[in-house]
């Protein structure tokens, strides 16, 4: 259950409303269903009462929709950020992306989001509701009277079981109190990957990336693909497809994706959560983010605004592309 | 193509600069490499796009090799850097999706190594020769 | 280079983590020693002894005992190299041999001497004893 | 779709012999777009030559492709062919078909089918080529040099010989630089002043040369041909044109305690000062920290005494806008700060000097009139030890000192051991050496007199510990070669301390974004063959700005410098190459991804309003990339995600284009 209550966060954007420090609001309003939630704006404070919405599914990352949003909106937008949505805020400022001073930020508490898919796993389908009280999720489905009642941590998102940071690294004003990173086992699964022989990698991948049904949706949440035109859209590319046609094409889609984002990628795991597929597509950018933490020393995407992301940078004594295999460890 | 004579398709991208003037200096001097490496120039080695690198692949290359100038001596000043970054951590996320190794290659020749060259690419051409056909990457329907 | 040197050689090499091929034989390590005097093999002919895997004759020289663990060679060294890290460490091969102690806690009060600066008979302390 | 023809070379046997020209060209006939195809023995002489001029007409080709042999070669050749019967240049292509074809492989059908498809690659570009016209600039015919010392001071003179006129902008009141420092000059060992005040002099006298000093570069914007540069000249409380230069004013001045920056402060000066005779302006500068009519409204003495009424207390700092077509960038050294080497007792004792303070201690106007006396107590000094390599050759680790070997040390401490013997045969003079690098003309034999005329006691080893006790320093060193401590009871010694540039080259450097190595050197457009040109077009490199170097060195760069500068001014309009890099605004994100990989610095940013597709507007960031600037890498386009910025010439598609017809 999350600590900052749904109240708390509609009174201080009406406050803010109402003292004209912004003109709109962005935040989260129910869906289909209860664990649906989207991202929406709010003008006014029945809106707020009415639609907004705070629970544990709201782990849409707000950062990217500032890009577009923000355009259209002439005064300050409020924005609600939790930890790790704060760095894919600093990414997007380090790439000029919105202007800061058209966003209030305000920094919230997170302790973890849920995964619909877990609870679904653990309480079967039919769900019409889910309601939280302490670390309990109750939930509320169409075969039984009784709600069950499942411990929070339990269906933590993957990205929430290894989250890597409660800091907030960047925001207007804070509500509640701010965390610290934290040492994450976020790589260990791609070391085991990395463990595998060759055959087994090709044969996992293989059997994760053929389920692509190239929706897009990965790109669509990502804050880090924010391009006015995406290559994938466009015709002159030269990789746009919209259909997987055979096995390479939506790996390629995949290399391609994580390429462009290696470097840029806060790891917020947006593109894992959005997969209506369930690939772990997360697994591809920390892929880059291992590799470059450990061939160019540490980097987190996001962490400041303006720092230099290490594909666009260099040392003249980096290591070369035949060493990176040397690096790994010897898995072949 | 016929059955029992395997031949590798190679795409060697090489820099203007530096790996282009390397095989040219390898054709004057007749220096004997396989015929199956076939160069693209282009003005820096990084004026390659990964995307350049997937699709030859995606197209049914069995191999890509990328030649530049040697680190800092790039035309450009700081060109090839870049290339060692971007293809370093493409080299290490194709072999994470289970990709043979020995089909992707950065190697860096200037203008005066025209042995270099030549022994380069009989040297890739041999060892994607061996790992064969490239079943993993290529795009069926474009298939020769 | 002989095996046991090959292998004291890698041993101190790996303890020390000194590298010394960063030496520029400069010698400012030994212009900077205290003990320059009451040693048979230098600072500067520590490290390029240990370059050249001659530590036998290190191991048996009174020279290991005659460094003071001042630092003043790893303070002032201008590649970084450290002499007397190697100094330790080939000392420490020594004290590791079973029972080639060069002497023991016991003997170091009486050698004691008023003008010994602490600094020394605290390093005299770590390194003689153990 | 275009109009393509094709010439496939024999190259007499050189291509004919291995590749069946006949079957190239029949093959290429049928690739899309091709409607014309030939092949002849020689197509670089005339004849081949117009067997495209004719084809181009006939056929109204809208683009050739050439199977010959490496476009390095004769690229160039079938351009102007082109250009000659009215097709674009860059409609061009040349399949390389007898460096990287014929003359490889031993096999007629293998060499015939690599040929067939390096052919198709070829084809497949050229159908996605555009014609490209180089733009053009014009060029400002005038150069700023920055840096007044012998470097910058022989560019300016050298470009105003050649008819351009140059400013140059120096930041202390005087031009000369460090070369006004010194005493002699090795290895011939004539008087810096001699050499030096003449050249000083001509360039006050050349009416095509301006002098800023006491002036700085604030701002540059602009590019090659076309730099704006705002100069900041600060006020000296002296009006220039009317001062005559007679040094009544630094005479009267009360303010006798100000330490004096070009004997680096082993004298005094005034508060009001020329920094020494022969400086060019020969025009006093108050100096604002330490004058008491500035700091507290009374005094004015000066003002007083000034015959021509020169005085101006109410001067303000002035801001002077110029364009220029090139700059030079001469910004010179000072030594390091000896700080981090307490071993050497620098900070404890007046009597351990640096070269540099050696030098205007033996400077007939320096602050002893050229007398060797010790700065402590004024007594000749009988033992001197010289102490070489002080923060030079330093590994990175030890957080001190510089990696590089500051490279003028060991000339100049055997030319100070020298002269000091010389002058005073009674003293005893040590050089502690790691190395003695001498590499240069004369320069050796110069070593070897030191060592072997003047007696000069050369140690390979290194000091370790300088410590003062009484009037002495004593001096602990090694000696490698007897293998011994050496314990000397020293009355002066001299440290070489290292080199590094000037602190004012790093904010410049961002100014011009011009590159820098990690030690704030600047970095040369090519280390070998371009080494007077920054890698940003129009910016050049003169004397140790770019690396340590000696006199005659920075001399001959300085004139390099100034060849290449004139090179570019004697220019009308500068002719870009087309084959440069271009974003496509409505797909730019405005990331500056582009920017932070660019060498040269062509991209630029600006906010420009769109009307988006739902109709509303939006101002958006857009990358805008100057052609005359941008060399054409292409490295901005891999670093860019969305793909909108894209290379002329080179473009994604076009080389695509030759992956599919190499992997079809």
């Amino acid at each position: 259950m999350q600590k900052i209550t749904r109240e708390q966060l509609i009174d201080k954007a009406v406050s803010l409303l109402s003292d004209g420090t912004v003109e709109c609001v962005l935040g989260w309003e129910k869906g289909q269903f209860d664990y649906d939630i989207t991202p929406a704006v709010f003008n006014d404070e029945n809106e707020l009462r009415e639609n907004f919405v705070w629970n544990d599914f709201c782990g849409a990352n707000f950062s990217k929709y500032l890009v577009s949003k923000t355009r259209k909106c002439n005064g300050k937008m409020l924005v609600f950020l939790k930890p790790c949505d704060t760095y894919s805020f600093n990414q997007l400022l380090t790439e000029h992306r919105f202007d800061r001073e058209k966003v209030y930020a305000v920094g919230i508490p997170c302790e973890g989001m849920a995964d619909i898919d877990k609870i679904k796993a653990a309480c079967g389908d039919g769900i019409i509701s889910i309601d939280a009280s302490g670390d309990k999720l109750n939930v509320h489905t169409l075969y039984s009277d009784e709600p069950i009642s499942v411990s929070a941590e339990s269906v933590f998102a993957e990205r929430c079981m290894n989250c890597k940071s409660k800091k907030h690294v960047a925001y207007d004003e804070l509500l509640g109190e701010d965390g610290d990173v934290i040492e994450s086992h976020r790589f260990d699964e791609v070391a085991e990957i990395e463990a595998m022989t060759p055959d087994e990698r090709f044969a996992f991948w293989q059997n994760e990336l053929s389920r692509c049904i190239r929706c897009n949706a990965c790109r669509d949440a990502c804050p880090a693909c924010t391009c006015e035109k995406c290559v994938f859209d466009n015709p002159n590319s030269g990789v746009e497809n919209k259909a997987a046609a055979n096995s390479f094409e939506e790996k390629m889609f995949h290399i391609i994706r994580a390429f462009h984002v290696a470097g840029r990628c806060t790891d917020c795991g947006e593109c894992s959560r959005v997969c209506p597929q369930h690939i772990p597509l997360h697994l591809l950018n920390r892929k880059f983010i291992k590799d470059i933490n450990s061939f160019y020393g540490d980097y987190q995407a996001g962490a400041e605004v303006g720092t230099r992301a290490p594909l666009v940078d260099y040392t003249t004594d980096d290591l070369e592309p035949g060493e990176v295999f040397e690096r790994g460890g010897d898995n072949a | 193509m016929q059955i029992n004579e395997y031949k590798p398709l190679i795409v060697a991208f090489c820099c203007n600069w530096c790996s282009y003037a390397g095989a040219d200096l390898a054709g004057n001097n007749r220096l004997n490499y396989p015929a199956d490496v076939k160069i693209i120039r282009v003005p820096c080695s990084c004026r390659v796009n990964p995307m350049f690198v997937l699709r030859a692949f995606q197209r049914g290359a069995d191999g890509v090799i990328i030649c530049g100038c040697h680190p800092g001596d790039c035309h450009y000043t700081s060109g090839n850097y870049f290339t060692r970054r971007r293809m370093a951590l493409l080299f290490s996320m194709l072999d994470y999706l289970g990709i043979e190794r020995e089909r992707t290659r950065v190697e860096w020749v200037s203008a005066a190594e025209g042995a270099k060259f030549a022994a380069t690419m009989n040297d890739f051409t041999e060892k994607v020769a061996a790992l064969g056909e490239n079943k993993r990457l290529e795009d069926l329907r474009c298939k020769r | 280079m002989d095996k046991n040197n090959k292998y004291l050689q890698e041993e101190i090499l790996r303890m020390s983590g000194v590298n010394p091929r960063k030496c520029m034989s400069c010698g400012k390590c030994s212009a900077t020693c205290p003990a320059y005097d009451e040693m048979e093999y230098h600072p500067h002919q520590f490290v390029s002894m240990v370059k050249n895997g001659d530590i036998e004759r290190l191991l048996n020289s009174q020279s290991l005992y005659r460094c003071l663990s001042c630092f003043a060679c790893i303070d002032r060294c201008p590649r970084s190299v450290e002499p007397a890290k190697l100094v330790e460490a080939v000392r420490l091969i020594a004290i590791r041999k079973q029972g080639a102690n060069h002497m023991t806690a016991d003997d170091v009060p009486e050698l004691l001497d008023e003008d010994i600066p602490q600094q020394a008979i605290v390093s005299a302390f770590r390194k003689y004893s153990k | 779709m275009q109009r393509i023809g094709v010439f496939v070379c024999w190259c007499g046997s050189n291509i004919a012999g291995t590749v069946d020209v006949q079957a190239v060209s029949d093959a290429l006939k049928n690739e899309p777009g091709v409607v014309f195809s030939t092949n002849y023995q020689y197509m670089c002489s005339q004849a081949g030559q117009d067997i495209i001029k004719q084809a181009i007409a006939e056929h109204k080709l809208t683009g050739i492709v050439v199977c010959s042999c490496s476009p390095r070669m004769h690229e160039a050749t079938f351009r102007k062919t082109a250009a000659a019967a009215g097709l674009n240049p860059y409609m061009v292509e040349i399949a390389n078909i007898r460096e990287q074809c014929s003359w490889v492989h031993k096999d007629m059908p293998i060499g015939t089918e690599k040929a067939i498809i390096l052919g198709k690659a070829a084809v497949a570009k050229v159908n996605l080529n555009t014609p490209l016209t180089p733009g053009e600039t014009p060029v400002t015919k005038r150069a700023l040099v920055i840096g007044g010392g012998i470097a910058g001071i022989q560019t300016a003179l050298d470009i105003a010989d050649a008819g351009f006129p140059v400013d140059i902008v120096e930041k202390k009141p005087t031009i000369g630089g460090k070369m006004a420092q010194l005493d002699k000059t090795f290895p011939t060992l004539d008087c810096a002043a001699c050499i030096l005040t003449p050249k000083m002099v001509d360039v006050a006298q050349n009416d095509k040369i301006r002098i800023f000093s006491y002036s700085e570069v604030t701002d540059v914007k602009g590019f090659v041909g076309n730099f704006d540069v705002t100069i900041k000249k600060h006020a000296r409380y002296v009006k220039e044109d009317v001062c005559t230069g007679c040094g009544l004013c630094t005479e009267k001045c009360p303010q006798k305690k100000v330490p004096n920056e070009f004997n680096l402060g082993m004298d005094n000066r005034r508060a009001i000062y020329i920094p020494f005779a022969q400086a060019v302006p020969k025009v006093a500068t108050i100096d604002p920290n330490y004058c008491t009519m500035l700091k507290t409204g009374k005094c004015g003495v000066c003002s007083k005494v000034c015959t021509a009424g020169a005085i101006d207390y109410k001067q303000k700092d002035e801001f002077i806008e110029e364009k220029y077509g090139a700059i030079v960038v001469a910004t010179g050294y000072n030594p390091i700060s000896m700080d981090k080497f307490d071993e050497f007792a620098y900070s404890q004792s007046k009597d351990v000097i640096t070269s540099l303070e050696f030098e205007r201690l033996t400077n007939a106007a320096g602050p002893t009139a050229g007398k060797l006396l010790r700065p402590s107590d004024g007594k000749h000094p009988h033992t001197i030890v010289f102490v070489q390599c002080v923060g030079s050759r330093c590994d990175s680790c030890a957080q001190k000192g510089k990696e590089y070997c500051s490279k003028i040390c060991c000339m100049y401490t055997a030319k100070h051991a020298m002269l000091t013997r010389d002058k005073y045969p009674d003293t005893d003079v040590y050089v502690f050496y790691i190395d003695v690098r001498t590499p240069g003309k004369n320069f050796d034999e110069f070593y070897r007199r030191a060592v072997e005329e003047y007696d000069v006691h050369y140690v390979k080893g290194m000091v370790g510990k300088v410590t003062p006790e009484g009037d002495k320093l004593k001096v602990q060193a090694s000696d490698l070669l007897t293998n011994k401590q050496m314990h000397i009871d020293a009355d002066l010694v001299v440290l070489a301390a290292a080199i590094e540039p000037d602190k004012s080259a790093r904010p410049l450097a961002t100014m011009l974004t011009a590159s820098m190595d990690t030690n704030d050197f600047f970095t040369e457009a090519h280390p070998k063959l371009r080494p007077v040109e920054s890698p940003t077009a129009g910016v050049f490199l003169s004397g140790t700005c770019q690396g340590p170097k000696d006199i005659p060195e920075t001399v001959s760069q300085a004139g390099a410098a100034a060849s290449k500068v004139i090179g570019l001014l004697a220019k009308d309009k500068l002719t870009g190459n087309p084959c440069v890099a271009h974003s496509d605004e409505w797909m730019c994100n405005g990331c500056s991804s582009c920017e932070r990989v660019c060498p040269y610095g062509a991209i630029t940013y600006e906010d420009k309003e769109f009307r988006m597709p739902d109709r509303t507007t939006a101002i958006r960031r857009i990358a805008v990339v100057n052609p005359a600037v941008c060399q054409g890498c292409g490295a901005c386009t891999v670093a860019c995600p969305s793909g909108a910025m894209d290379l002329r010439g080179f473009a994604s598609s076009q080389i695509m284009a030759e992956v599919d017809a190499i992997c079809k």
